[in-house]
């Protein structure tokens, strides 16, 4: 199954128990979904239910924040995460509040998902990350998961859920294919231990966790030693207990992501493990992110303002030359 | 409107100018912190417009106090919520700005200009979708009709005939920029126009509100899609008590205040409904009566416990930490 | 218009199909990525709009290649854009969505839908400021108008009586959507009335455009504030290369195909302006010769060197890094 | 001088020197600016020169981008930080890309301020912090003072930058006294030693420093050390060359600010540090910040939610005693 049809599977399988359950965005409808993420959903719940809406985000999540106070769950997606910035009020200064301001009167179970990230030369304004920004919102859960499986959990988790969630995505992901196991029980909110090894703890997120699994084999043959690979699938709340267990044995971190490397989300990770295992640390920490530069078109340019499993593999190399790994 | 409502819109209108006064001392006493924003002149346009609203929802914005007693929320618990007691409606956490009681249908209290529209739009289209037919009332300023999420919900309420209100409190200011200044006219509801209904009515006069928001809502109720009511109305005070009120003159403020709505509409008690000197009286005396026992209560209640910070970030908690 | 206008308005038509069709071959090849959208069926449109409005700041969207040929931007640097080349009008960086030079007054090349109309306000205003008459020209397809930027726009131009026109192109998809699935009417123009002047166009008619574009700006000029108009065209191929334009039967395409604007300006130039065959050959054929050379230009032009990653973030590259 | 009157005697000088300076935004001109930043200015330079604007955020911040375009030097002022949520599809995908998309061709000349953080009682909607979001896009200078001097020449640098500068304020300083030396030649960029000291670097910005600065006496004292204050002055880009200097001497790092701790942007500064100056570090990092909670209404709530002279002095004490300072 691919990441995109198990993506679609939960939603529709949300749909079929809950009525309750609505999903609303540009073109999600009768074209299907511009990722068709929603492909075939319109047909079988009506348009009542796959709303189509005009290129109006603002309104789109603030619809759905009102869907929800009115006993709806709605799921809306955001066509591409740069889209989502039109939309970062309601994000953070209702969806995320509401609860809080009304001491728990106000329930919001919603949804907000958007594709992000560096696809194929959509250029700066169809590329960036914004996970940073989202997962230090008090009040936002922020889920972001590579692996098909996951993403099918996950996503089911995010609707069901009383409380609001960001549900982050992948333009190179949608056609990843993976097995999924219906009936397994699983938490969104655990890490996923990809890969495991005793050297170093290599963390990351989404379609990068992929390129370091690419970049695994090199690195472990270049400095003889065997990498854990963790993907962090929830953003916030971080699951720093498996983080934790994995340094106490590798004594060494690795962050690999996306964003530019300029308060990237990933200076939240190294920052916790500088303050709470600085101890058991027997190397400075590495992270590996974008250059702080807006996505060029250009794709030799493109790929250059991204870490690579190449460069994945020439900078973890260097630096575990470096350090004695 | 029969004699008894007509009664109790009037106590509304007093109990809410009352409250207002009470609210503005306590400021100064520094029992009230944060912005305050007084709805004074404008009492008449609240309450009528929320009890002509029978059933339904209703989103508003930080200038909501009057309209949440008009909707039967507890004085005592707003007056509460305004000094941060536990006890008040939004548990001491939102202020005077956030008073939300789902159990009233009442949303809030939402301190972004215009950010609630949309909010509204949403659960019209739940409502809707549910099959309930009493809709949805949205309450904002002039100055939210000239924002984004304003017209985004015109747009989209006008597409799906959505059962929703739009009831515009038009007293011609944002803070100290004249509604002239910031729009290329005075009626914003000329804005609704290619959209939907509109209606404008004098906002001193609460009679005139009260019966425009009944048709709008039996309108609505109708399944005419979305209507929008524009009332003109004028605040007495400041933007909010922190603001000097200085960018209106001694003339403008006097013409303003003439056609007082707590005035007029005594008139309409006495002469429609033969309400005795006594009766008005007696109604009078009772809402501040309401209001001490507001501001005794809110000064008696307990401060929230410090856990409170913590409480309500999420609904399942359990997940709040993992680590 | 006079015949060299008018043969100028067919070659740019001409070479703007010409160009979208081999953008679209070399897109296949694998030359250009990212996506893609072609004007296709919307040549005339572009192009006598761009010629009408004679002088003065043109803003526009990610749809733009042939409006920027029509701001006598370089068909071969246009191109080499497309290819990402270092050669092309964005140094290989924006690509086909984001074709700057305002040294032509061309201002994009924007892929937000809607993000542009307040710049093109804001640029409105300092034209206003500076006693600059020519006035501002944004463009935008159907879809933007259901978005806050636009009606922001709308309120704050007509407010400041700004010299802008507001230019839609009313295809009726936005990607898969269907404007009256997105808004309560097919016209567009609707919206603006409360503001200010409006006309509609037929988009399919360059003459009509040009004339429509042409008096539009002549009353921006003598400062009668924001005009806005409307043009219905047709785009023949889907929203982008990418898209398989599924959502459109064939009998809408048939439809929407039969009124080709090139051979209906062609008639023009043939009856109007009494252009022989062999006239109208020669334009085409140059058309397609520059075409030929743009591809070949921008195959044979260098990649960016990889420095240029870091170009060009900020104006004042010494402050970039201090540590 | 206050604070603020430093702000307004920057923009009356460069609105005075260049009549390509405009300012626009809510209330800033017949009314005086809510936080009377911009008192006077309108008397002088007229109503097209200083605008008040619809209550529309977007617009505000895409306008100022158009007449930069359009060659203007807008200065554009949003009343309070959250609001600028709506404009953060202009600020991120347009005043910070455009250049850049552009092959900088285009040049914008163009500064956004706001005043953010928590002042007293506004509640969860007036009162957060933004520097980490925009801290962290690729096309902006974001510079936050806290100083009355420099305030005044930041300001004035920012303003005639050829470059987009946020510059973040705080509800709470404008009324603060200094003393401004008109003279004086200052960079921007350049983190400010607000005290010199050689045991624990501290380092904050915005408000947080004069918290820090009322904690440190007590700090000093219970731990017989010498504390060394740096304000960062410019959040982006970072004059890391300053914090090396200062670690390199007091080999130890506490990062104070008044955002959420998880996500805020003092993890960059901290992950920096960990990466940069693991081997120079003698004891982990120190990150005081806010709870992870929208901003309560209730004073009490609301200060127990955001670090506090008394809170700074008793995180930092303990610390210290653990870590052997
Ligand atoms: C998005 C946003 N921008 C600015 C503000 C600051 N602000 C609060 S109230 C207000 C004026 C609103 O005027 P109006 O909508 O007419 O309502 P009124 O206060 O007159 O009832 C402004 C500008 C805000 N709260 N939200
Ligand atoms: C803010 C935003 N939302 C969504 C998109 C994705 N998108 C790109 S083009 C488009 C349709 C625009 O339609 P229209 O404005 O009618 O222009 P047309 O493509 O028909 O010329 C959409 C939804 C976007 N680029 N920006
Ligand atoms: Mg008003
Ligand atoms: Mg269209």
């Amino acid at each position: 199954m691919l990441y995109r049809e198990a993506l679609n599977k939960a939603l529709d399988e949300v749909m079929n128990a809950d009525d309750t359950v609505v999903t609303l965005g540009e073109d999600v409808g009768l074209y299907g979904g511009s990722f068709r993420v929603t492909e075939g959903l319109v047909e079988k719940y009506g348009e009542k239910r796959v709303i189509d809406t005009p290129i109006a985000e603002l309104s789109i999540v603030g619809n759905a924040v009102g869907m929800a106070i009115g006993g709806l769950r709605p799921v809306a997606e955001i066509m591409t995460g740069n889209f989502s910035l039109l939309a970062f009020d309601q994000i953070i200064n209702h969806m995320a509040k509401l609860r809080y301001m009304s001491n728990g009167k106000i329930t919001l179970p919603m949804v907000v998902r958007f594709p992000q990230g560096v696809s194929r030369q959509l250029a700066a304004q169809h590329s960036e990350s914004y996970e940073q920004m989202l997962s230090a919102v008090p009040g936002l859960r922020v889920l972001s998961v590579s692996d098909v499986n996951y993403a099918y959990h996950a996503l089911k988790y995010a609707v069901l859920s009383d409380d609001p969630v960001i549900f982050i995505e992948h333009e190179l992901l949608y056609n990843k294919k993976g097995e999924v196991n219906f009936s397994q029980n699983l938490d969104p909110f655990k890490a996923r231990i990809a890969k495991e090894g005793s050297d170093i703890t290599i963390v990351s997120y989404l379609k990068m966790v992929d390129d370091v699994m690419l970049a695994v084999p090199e690195i472990e043959k270049e400095l003889g030693c065997s990498c854990e690979v963790i993907d962090l699938c929830s953003l916030n709340p971080v699951d720093y207990e498996s983080l934790k267990h994995s340094i106490e044995k590798t004594s060494r971190l690795v962050m690999v992501e996306e964003d530019h490397k300029t308060g990237g989300y990933g200076a939240q990770i190294v920052s916790w493990a500088a303050e709470e295992m600085f101890y058991t640390l027997d190397a400075p920490p590495l992270r590996l992110a974008g250059e702080d530069v807006p996505i060029p078109y250009n794709r030799s340019l493109e790929l250059a303002s991204i870490p690579t499993p190449e460069s994945i593999t020439r900078d973890i190399v260097t630096w575990g030359k470096k350090n004695d790994v | 409107m029969n004699k008894l409502e007509a009664e109790d819109i009037y106590y509304l209108m007093v109990l809410g100018r009352a409250f207002e006064y009470a609210a503005k001392e306590n400021y100064m006493k520094g029992n009230i912190s944060g912005f305050l924003h007084l709805d004074i002149g404008q009492e008449g346009f609240s309450v009528a417009a929320i009890k002509a609203f029978e059933k339904g929802d209703i989103f508003s914005t930080y200038r909501e106090h009057i309209m949440a007693m008009a909707r039967d929320i507890e004085t005592k618990a707003i007056m509460a919520e305004l000094f941060g007691k536990q006890t008040g409606v939004s548990g001491g956490k939102g202020g005077s700005m956030h008073l939300f009681e789902p159990s009233r249908f009442f949303y809030g209290g939402d301190a972004i200009v215009g950010g609630h529209i949309p909010n509204a739009v949403g659960c019209a289209y739940a409502r809707a979708l549910q099959g309930n037919e009493d809709g949805v009332m949205v309450i904002f300023g002039d100055g939210a009709t000239n924002g984004g999420a304003f017209f985004e919900s015109l747009n989209i309420a006008a597409t799906h005939k959505l059962p929703l209100l739009f009831l515009c409190e038009n007293n011609e200011y944002a803070i100290g920029t004249n509604i002239k200044r910031a729009a290329p006219f005075r009626e914003q509801a000329k804005k609704a126009e290619p959209y939907m209904l509109t209606y404008t009515v004098d906002g001193m006069d609460a009679k005139a509100v009260y019966e425009t928001v009944r048709k709008a809502q039996i309108q609505i109720q109708e399944g005419h899609g979305p209507v929008f009511v524009e009332a003109f109305t004028c605040r007495y005070e400041g933007h909010s008590v922190s603001d000097s009120n200085a960018y209106r003159s001694p003339q403008e403020m006097n013409h303003c205040k003439v056609k007082d709505p707590l005035e007029k509409f005594k008139k309409e008690l006495q002469e429609k409904w033969l309400c005795s000197e006594r009766e008005i009286k007696s109604i009078e005396a009772k809402a501040q009566k309401a209001v001490d026992e507001a501001v005794e209560y809110a000064e008696n209640s307990p401060e929230p416990e410090l856990d409170a910070l913590f409480e309500n970030v999420f609904y399942e908690e359990r997940k709040n930490v993992v680590s």
